[in-house]
């Protein structure tokens, strides 16, 4: 257990990386870098998730995301391995400020929302420092949180076995190849799709 | 504490469940010869797709049409009438789409058990969303449905325009349910950790503004999902790409679902009077661009993509009037709107395939002389668009009869007024196929189109049920009713 | 200790930034980056609710979490359809480039 | 009781029947034997009901079945009349009509409308009938419009050529013109009468009670009775050629000379005068309208005498002289002598009938030739025609003691008694209009005799010797005819002349006057002195003509040649340029109006810019709207992203104002 | 005049209404090579039809005003929604027109529809049942119903059976339609809002007594109505869409068109507008009795320039409609009953002269005025029957045409003599176009050789031009029943106005 100025310590650390990276990612022009630069973000986001009393979501965080999912990503990359040719020339700076702005005051609309809010400014300085209640030692470890997960949300968990099911079924569907080269009418028909305009 | 299931929880699966097996049997069955035959009928796949669905359908009788088995999985879910009229329409319709998609699939040389088999799938995540009470059930079903219709959008993979539409698809789906997620987590943080929608309604944290930006932001989850203006953009072009039956199948399911769950998670939180006004803007808006952008349509399949877009907004007034208060009773129409709504637009995409199978398009000026050629599909497409256009006689009318008469007994006469003006200019496009059909004589090639009976039989009953819905509609009104009243319990 | 409210501030802020990478890039790949961005920041604020609502929370103690597993699933799944979507783009297209997909429109 | 009445009307209305129908299948001779036989069977029915009147009973009525019947409000029965009036009406009616049917056999032989032309003929008998017998005011305009219809259809009878269809449509229409007024007298006496029966119309308690009331227009007030009076006359004025609506009778000549005879001669033209004398107590009742009718008819037949004297068509000739004739009638209607106008409107149907059928036997005779300046000598070939025509013209230039004498003297009388013995300035001068156009009928007559059978023959060659006296049925009406237009005067013999003005008090429009001997004394004198004067004038015409015509050349052309008679002659011969008038007025400017509205009106501003212009601007904000959909993918992302913080904002704007409330 | 039938109380009015539509579902099934088989069917439905009228006129009491022959079920309670027929004065005769015109038509298309005669004979019943249906119903959804469903029948005979503009013209007549009925919709469920009840005899009383309108409401109401309403008349200036759906339409069409459907409007304003919202029709009045008496004369006036025949007659139309529309809004005895009648006589006599146009149409092939003329030489028995329908049509007395504008004149001329005045002028310009048009089409030499070899009626024309012209005789002459079965329910209808 981390003492509480070292735990803001990391805390803020993280964050502050998260955020940078983050805006590295979106800012990078090769996907690579973004990728790699998602990552950290996710590394940081999992020490938050520690932080939180959340042990095992950050591992799951750390599995999932950076082992899986990123993996994922980089396999992708290099498999169409696009050249600085092929990497879409980004959008002039006004697009850019244009999007800049609406993310902009999207986060001031939000952070507007959450300062206004009775309930979070309650629940942020709740019976004084510490804000946050004490929780059991169990909280957050991977016997509680599957016990709560079988009882209390059992349906779910089925329904996203359903769902990694369709994932893989659309993913095979998708990215195999197909033997049988011979075109769909609808492949025939491309003229006139844009022709009905 | 070991592990309990109670005989209603497991009844109140039943039909997703067996929805889920059906699409896995339909996946080992085509298992071998998947990549082979991609241009046969495959009626076996069609025969396990109506006998699974049919046996889906007869479990929502088992506890009995009207029971309400209360809170279901701690919460996550319900079993009551209102979930089985949704499920009901989810499930005609994949009954349609499952009866079509074997001689559509198989005419365009595609056929395999993925389409069939996502069907099924997305069908029992639609019909858990519509029984779905708990926020994390709620999303993951949302999610489920939508990926596999992602997929399904762009089934044809190797058409160009087709996989463009998924992707659009796919990128402002994902974009939308990161609003609908932030929206969730701020109501858990607001209503003291409630997911199940029962907690949130009697948390007292209401009338908090963050609060009221997450119903908002789900709100924006849903109006993407049934394409409500401006969350709209991806209606049009999905629709004119997508295989005609996998639009038929989105069009009708998809926005079913949506609307069922909305509805029952509007019914359930209390957004003030600001998120009516703010519905009852998104409605008019939406009406009048999906008609005004209707107009000038030459794409069957896109002229239906806006209109399904006014529909969307014809749909949004009951739930303008239950958040405004008027509680259970004016969310009545929404599951009858949405059965007369299958089986118009079923009808109607069942010859929109039909066509385009055989004239490789879905031009209007394709649908020329249908009557001569075809006099069944002409009629039933007939129906379906007099139908669309809430001509009496038809379900259509009825619905707009039940919706409008709703929003004047609300004292929302601007909304009745919208929606009387949007179906006026409505008639224009939608008389466009009909003169097609019959007053236009067929091109010099008068090749007979091509129709499985799995295609003319749908369009022939759906015609038939829209025009029996449009003179008898008396018990399903009925049931509509109970039903909404019974969400509130 | 740091508060509740600066968790959210951050996840908002990550929020907008997913959101600017979503609105501003053109690769495709980046794209579908940002959107798991967002996806993430939304975590962050729900582990922080579900710390706060730890011992109150109607849902069980851990539900927020429990959300957030099935948010990485939904994360997982999503990724794998939309970067097989992708091939299938690249395969017709021969590029990544949001902006190429316009032949649908009116 | 006496549904026999019905029998009148029905006999002719079968003989349409058949004729109509089964016409093409049947032979000339039945076709004429049906159509003569029937009303000259109806002819002897009204003879017998006639009788019964002159035996006692003061009128016979059928109260028929109830036909416009709105209990309690509005009942206008289906019933017939059969009084004085309307009796001799009847038996000019069948009689005249009868003789012409049986001269339309010798006259219509072989021509290809034979069945159509006697179904016609029938017809009208029928609706003159109605229009005679009708015991109310609509019935009578059942027969009203018949008749017109029929003159229509006669009119327009060879419709292969334009000019007879003008001349019918023409006709129609300006009739319609006087009925629309017709329409409107009677709403007014639906009003204020409360019923359209001729009883209670012509009840005096009810006029006295109507006279009372007032109407008040734009510009200013008028008496009920006068308007109504005023706008009946209108109708009159439609269907008895008087100014301004006279115009349709002379070209109507254009149909066959039988049914000019019959229709537009006879029968029809007088149904107006018929009708005021039928409401004679309501007539009555507005001394204004008598005023206005007084001098609308001293005018008209000034006016129809004028042009009568430059025609050279012998028919239209004869047709001014009609119109002429019947301004005489409304004269001394609006004089207040309605038996004497009645009475001429008798006489008129003999002699003019008479002169009709006499130029139609010439032009029989002459192979449908009407131009009098390719006749004259005709006495040679046509003696008996020339014969019975100079009864007819003798007649209708009033030397005694020929039918015209009679009822022209007592016109003239009437206004002399108005105006000199009651001292009625205006009165005066009608009188003397009137007296002068007395005389230009004897001369224009005359001119048309001499034109046509006197002096040398201007036929040329080719008909010259294929003239020939027309025998058989023509030759038969001619002579009845020429017989009751010698004796039709005594029917009403004026009690100075040793009389008893029988057919004024038989048809009950004559009362005499209860007068002490001096008065007496005086009147008498007075019928002396005017007699004296119409004598003169008529003899005067008489004698101009002749020398005019025959010794007295050159006399002529010195007249004709000068300025003053050229200029008369023009305008003369172009009728005083009337029709132009009405042409360029009235006619063309509506229908270039009618024009223009369609085109920009109907065509530009309702369809094109409201109809089809409200559509194509929908639709092209359909196409703007449309556009805005890019198809890309950042534009649907940056749209969704500006939607969702729009209604973010407004959300969050709206919660702030809420909290600071 | 009709055997007296009370002794057995069958659901007439039903009968009525249902016959054509099981005809028409009959049809379906029948093979559609067989064009004979399937016209003797239509033609023995309309038959029947026709039986079925007279027998609801002979199970008519004329004595009473109020309702009759009512039949009432619940159709679909839970919106409110019943199934309730009936009939009164209004009513009777506009049915009896219906029932009567139809068996004729149909009649008259055996040789001018040969292609697709399946789906027209379909299509025609069909919208028999509507206009039936429309003219008998007494719940407002139960009304709107059939009053839409003429659209979808008419809209198909106009666009597939139709001349060279056709789609445009029946696109134009849907969406004219459309546009009125959808705001009376409107009107209609707020009145259901207001009063809680659709069933119109309800909806009058609570109108009434319990809950009545307030003068603004009255006034939007009541323009809903009476705008649907008057783009069916059509009053001046919606009129634009019936020149070109009567041009366009195959005879039949026209024929319904004018026959039928136009009446429409004007029973609606008569049984709805009006009784529904007094207040604001009474304030309104003198707007809509001057539009229509615009109406009368710009009508006349465009009929004068027409070439096209069907055209001319078109605007006839116009101008005679105006004619019941003002007297629809006169209340007192005399107008209404002429308008009535005027209804059915405009029915005849028009519907009449489209039959003949149709019929010359057929041996020609050409509806301009300028490519007849003459033909009267040549087809004397057509030219007969066509002036007889003309001089129907102008009024002329004696024929069923002068009986209804005589008693409507008067009507208008009673309470507001100017507009009586005015009004009657329609009745000389009437006279000016038909026999300007008469003369062109009938008289005159004939110019064009084709006209020469035109034939003349046969047998099976005869047979359903004779009833027209027997009727127009009977209602000329005798017209004392039909005003008798109109005059009680009027009386009442007036009473219900004065106060």
């Amino acid at each position: 257990m981390l003492s509480p100025w070292l735990e803001h310590l990391v805390y803020s650390f993280a964050a502050i990386i998260a955020i940078v990276s983050a805006i590295l990612v979106v800012t990078r022009r090769n996907p690579i870098y973004s990728a790699l630069f998602l990552i950290v973000v996710f590394g940081a986001v999992s020490v938050i998730f520690m932080l939180l009393d959340a042990p095992f979501l950050g591992f799951m965080q750390l599995l999932v995301y950076a082992g899986a999912i990123m993996v994922l990503y980089l396999f992708v990359i290099m498999l169409i391995n696009p050249r600085e040719g092929d990497l879409p020339d980004e959008g002039g700076s006004v697009e850019k400020a244009f999007a800049a702005g609406v993310s902009l005051l999207l986060f001031s609309l939000l952070a507007f929302a959450i300062s206004h809010s009775a309930e979070i400014e309650r629940l942020s300085v709740a019976g004084g420092i510490p804000a946050m209640v004490e929780v059991p030692i169990s909280h957050g470890g991977i016997a509680a949180f599957g016990l709560e997960l079988f009882h209390n949300h059992l349906l779910v968990f089925e329904l996203t076995s359903v769902l990694i099911l369709v994932g893989i079924i659309g993913a095979v569907h998708l990215a195999m190849r197909r033997k049988s080269t011979q075109l769909t009418p609808e492949e025939a028909a491309e003229g006139s799709v844009t022709a009905d305009v | 504490m070991e592990l309990t299931i109670s005989r209603a929880e497991i009844l109140a699966i039943l039909p997703a469940a067996i929805l889920f097996l059906t699409g896995l049997m339909q996946l080992f069955v085509d298992l071998g010869k998947s990549s082979s035959d991609t241009r046969s009928e495959k009626t076996h796949l069609a025969m396990i797709g109506i006998t699974g669905i049919l046996l889906g359908f007869s479990a929502l009788f088992i506890q009995g049409i009207g029971a309400s088995a209360g809170v279901l999985y701690a919460g996550a879910m319900t079993d009551d009438l209102f979930g089985r009229m949704g499920a009901g329409v989810i499930m005609a319709a994949a009954l349609f789409c499952t009866l079509m998609a074997g001689g559509y699939l198989a005419s365009s040389g595609n056929n395999k058990a993925e389409f069939h088999s996502l069907v099924c799938f997305s069908a029992g995540a639609m019909v858990l969303l519509c029984q779905a009470t708990n926020l994390v059930s709620i999303f993951v079903a949302i999610e489920t449905l939508s990926l596999a219709v992602y997929v399904l959008a762009g089934y044809f993979k190797n058409h160009q325009s087709g996989s463009e539409g998924a992707f659009k698809y796919f990128v402002l789906g994902a974009f939308s349910s990161g609003f609908l997620l932030l929206g969730m987590a701020f109501i858990y943080g607001l209503s003291g950790g409630a997911l199940a929608l029962t907690d949130i309604a009697s948390s007292n944290a209401q009338s908090d503004p963050l609060f009221a930006v997450g119903i908002l932001m789900i709100l924006i989850g849903f109006a993407f999902k049934i394409g409500a203006v401006p969350f709209h953009s991806w209606v049009p072009d999905v629709y004119q790409a997508a295989p005609a039956l996998s639009v038929g199948w989105m069009a009708v399911a998809v926005k079913a679902a949506s609307f069922f769950a909305l509805c029952r998670f509007l019914l359930f939180v209390d957004g003030g009077q600001i998120l009516t006004q703010i519905l009852s803007a998104i409605a008019i808006v939406t009406m009048l661009l999906g008609n005004l952008a209707a107009l000038n349509q030459q794409s069957l399949k896109r002229m239906m993509a806006y209109s399904g877009i006014a529909h969307s907004g014809y749909l949004l007034i009951p739930l303008v009037l239950a958040t405004a208060g008027g509680g259970a009773s004016v969310g009545a129409s929404i599951p009858f709107y949405m059965f007369a709504y299958a089986a118009t637009t079923l009808a109607a995409f069942g010859v929109i395939s039909a066509i385009s199978v055989a004239t490789d398009r879905d031009d209007v000026n394709d649908l020329n002389g249908l009557a001569r050629n075809r006099p069944l599909l002409a009629i039933g497409l007939t129906i379906a668009l007099i139908s669309l256009a809430g001509i009496p006689l038809t379900a259509g009318f009825i619905g707009k009869l039940m919706i409008f008469r709703d929003a004047v007994q609300g004292g929302y006469l601007l909304l009745a007024l919208v929606g009387i003006i949007g179906s006026l200019i409505s008639i224009y496009y939608y008389l466009r196929p009909v003169v097609a059909m019959w007053f236009k004589e067929p091109k010099d090639s008068f090749e007979l189109i091509p129709a499985s009976w799995g295609v003319q039989f749908s369009v022939v009953v759906c015609g038939f049920a829209t025009i029996a819905l449009g003179l008898f509609p008396g018990w399903l009104v009925d049931l509509s009713k109970q039903s909404v009243r019974a969400i509130l319990g | 200790m740091f508060s509740l409210a600066s968790i959210l501030y951050l996840s908002a802020l990550l929020f907008a930034v997913g959101t600017y990478g979503v609105l501003a890039r053109r690769n495709i790949l980046v794209v579908l980056m940002s959107l798991e961005l967002m996806l993430n920041a939304v975590n962050i604020a729900l582990v922080a609710f579900g710390r706060v609502h730890a011992l109150d929370a109607a849902s069980g103690e851990h539900g927020a979490q429990i959300f957030t597993l099935m948010v990485l699933a939904v994360a997982a799944a999503e990724a794998a359809i939309g970067l097989s979507l992708l091939l299938v783009i690249w395969r017709r297209w021969e590029s990544i480039d949001l902006r190429k997909l316009c032949r649908l429109n009116g | 009781m006496d549904s026999n009445l019905l029998w009148i009307p029905l006999l002719p209305f079968l003989g349409f029947l058949i004729n109509g129908l089964l016409g093409r299948k049947l032979g000339h001779k039945t076709v004429s034997t049906v159509a003569c036989s029937l009303p000259i069977i109806s002819f002897f029915i009204s003879y017998a009901a006639w009788s019964r009147l002159v035996y006692g009973e003061d009128a016979l009525h059928w109260d028929g079945f109830p036909w416009i019947w709105l209990e309690g409000v509005l009942e206008v029965p289906f019933a017939l009349h059969f009084d004085g009036l309307s009796a001799v009406m009847c038996l000019v009616v069948t009689g005249v009509g009868s003789l012409i049917h049986l001269y339309s056999i010798g006259y219509m032989k072989g021509d290809p409308g034979y069945h159509r032309y006697f179904a016609y003929l029938n017809l009208f008998t029928t609706f003159m009938l109605l229009l005679v017998l009708g015991d109310n005011l609509l019935l009578m305009f059942i027969g009203w419009e018949g008749v017109g219809l029929c003159s229509y259809l006669l009119i327009g009878f060879w419709y292969e050529d334009d000019a007879n269809c003008t001349a019918g449509k023409k006709a129609f229409i300006v009739n319609r013109i006087g009925d629309f007024a017709f329409l409107i007298g009677m709403f007014l006496c639906l009003q204020h009468f409360g019923s359209l029966d001729m009883s209670v119309l012509t009840e005096a308690t009810i006029i006295d009670r109507v006279s009372a009331e007032t109407l008040t227009f734009p510009w200013g007030v008028a008496g009920v009775v006068t308007t109504i009076a005023v706008l009946l006359f209108i109708g009159a004025t439609g269907k008895s050629a008087q100014i301004p609506l006279y115009v349709w009778l002379p070209d109507a000549m254009a149909g066959p000379t039988p049914v000019s005879a019959l229709i537009h001669a006879a029968t029809m033209v007088t149904s107006g005068v018929y009708m005021c004398c039928r409401l004679m107590p309501l007539f009555e009742a507005s001394s204004a309208a008598m005023g206005l009718i007084a001098a609308i008819g001293a005018c008209t037949a000034l006016l129809a005498a004028l042009i009568a004297f430059s025609q050279n068509d012998i028919k239209k000739v004869l047709a001014y002289s009609t119109v002429s004739q019947l301004g005489y009638m409304f004269f001394a209607i609006g004089m207040g002598a309605f038996s004497a106008a009645f009475f001429h409107v008798v006489t008129h149907a003999f002699f003019k009938a008479l002169l009709f059928l006499g130029s139609g036997s010439v032009i029989h005779a002459m192979h449908h030739e009407q131009d009098m300046r390719k006749m004259g000598g005709l006495k040679k070939q046509l003696p008996f025609t020339h014969f019975t025509f100079l009864i007819g013209t003798l007649a209708i230039a009033g030397v005694p003691p020929l039918a015209g004498f009679f009822s022209k003297d007592e016109i003239l009388f009437s206004g002399y008694q108005q105006g000199f013995l009651d001292g009625d300035g205006s009165a005066q001068i009608f009188w003397f209009i009137s007296f002068l156009t007395a005389g230009m009928t004897a001369f224009y007559m005359i001119r048309c005799m001499s034109m046509t059978f006197w002096g040398q023959s201007r036929v040329d060659e080719g008909l010259e010797n294929k003239v020939h006296e027309p025998g058989g049925w023509i030759g038969f009406a001619l002579f009845v005819l020429a017989i009751a237009s010698a004796l039709g005067g005594f029917l009403n013999v004026p009690e100075f002349l040793g009389g008893h003005t029988t057919l004024g008090h038989f048809t009950q429009l004559h009362q005499t006057p209860i007068l002490t001997a001096e008065q007496s004394d005086a009147l008498h004198a007075a019928e002396w002195q005017s007699m004296f004067l119409s004598l003169l004038i008529a003899g005067s015409g008489l004698v101009m003509g002749i020398y005019c015509y025959g010794k007295g050349r050159d006399f002529r052309e010195s007249l004709t040649s000068s300025a003053a008679g050229q200029a008369f002659g023009r305008w003369s011969s172009r009728k005083f340029y009337v029709d132009e008038f009405y042409e360029r007025f009235i006619v063309r400017p509506f229908e270039t109006l009618s024009h223009l509205l369609f085109i920009l009106f109907d065509r530009i501003l309702i369809d094109g810019i409201c109809v089809n212009g409200l559509a194509l601007l929908t639709r092209g904000i359909g196409e703007v709207v449309r556009k805005m959909q890019t198809g890309l993918i950042p534009g649907y992302l940056l749209t969704f992203g500006c939607g969702a913080l729009v209604l973010l904002y407004i959300l969050l704007n709206f919660l702030r104002e809420g909290g600071a409330q | 005049m009709i055997p007296e039938i009370q002794s057995f109380n069958l659901p007439v009015l039903s009968l009525v209404v249902l016959t054509p539509l099981l005809c028409s579902l009959l049809l379906c099934f029948a093979d559609r090579n067989n064009k004979a088989l399937i016209r003797q069917i239509a033609l023995m439905g309309s038959f029947l039809t026709l039986l079925f009228s007279l027998l609801m006129v002979g199970n008519f009491d004329s004595s009473i005003g109020t309702m009759q022959l009512e039949e009432q079920h619940n159709w679909i309670e839970s919106l409110g929604i019943s199934y309730h027929l009936g009939v009164d004065g209004i009513s009777v005769l506009l049915v009896l027109l219906t029932c009567f015109t139809m068996p004729f038509v149909l009649l008259s298309t055996w040789s001018s529809i040969t292609d697709r005669v399946k789906e027209f004979h379909i299509a025609i019943l069909l919208l028999q049942t509507g206009m039936v249906g429309a003219f008998v119903a007494l719940d407002l959804i139960l009304f709107y119903l059939f009053y839409e469903a003429m659209l979808i029948p008419m809209y198909l005979i106009i666009g597939i059976w139709g001349g060279k503009e056709r789609i445009y013209a029946a696109l134009k007549f849907f969406i004219f339609t459309m546009v009125g009925s959808l705001f009376m919709f409107l009107a209609i469920l707020y009145l259901y809002h207001h009063t809680g009840t659709f069933d119109l005899p309800v909806l009058l009383e609570r109108l009434r007594t319990t809950n009545p309108l307030d003068s603004g409401q009255q006034f939007w109401l009541f323009l809903a109505f009476t705008i649907s309403f008057a783009i069916k008349v059509p009053l001046f200036p919606l009129h634009t869409w019936l020149p070109d759906a009567h041009v366009q339409a195959p005879t039949a069409g026209s024929v319904v068109l004018a026959g039928v459907l136009l009446k429409m409007g004007t029973y609606g304003i008569l049984r709805f507008a009006i009784p529904l919202f007094p207040e604001a029709a009474f304030d309104l009045q003198s707007t809509m009795c001057w539009l229509s008496i615009i109406g009368i004369v710009f009508g006349a006036c465009m009929a004068l320039v027409q070439n096209d025949i069907k055209k001319l007659i078109a605007y006839s139309s116009v101008s005679h409609l105006g004619f019941v529309v003002l007297a629809c809004f006169i209340p007192n005895l005399e107008s209404l009953t002429g308008a009535i009648l005027q209804m059915v006589n405009h029915g005849l006599s028009t519907g009449m002269l489209f039959l003949m146009i149709g019929i010359i149409y057929e041996r020609r092939h050409t509806r301009e005025l300028a490519d007849y003329g003459g033909i009267c030489k040549v087809v004397p028995l057509f030219s007969i029957f066509f002036l007889i329908a003309v001089l129907s049509s102008i009024g002329l007395p004696g024929l069923n045409g002068f009986v209804g504008e005589f008693l409507l004149l008067y009507g208008v001329f009673n309470s507001v003599p100017l507009w009586g005045f005015l009004a009657s002028s329609g009745v000389v310009l009437g006279a000016l176009y038909m026999l300007n048009m008469v003369k062109k089409f009938l008289f005159g030499p004939i110019v064009h050789e084709q006209n020469r070899s035109i034939s003349d009626l046969n047998t099976r024309e005869l047979i359903y031009l004779i009833p027209f012209v027997v009727m127009m005789v009977w209602l000329g002459l005798y017209p004392a029943p039909f005003i008798k079965l109109v005059q009680p329910t009027l009386t009442l209808y007036v009473e219900m106005l004065q106060n």
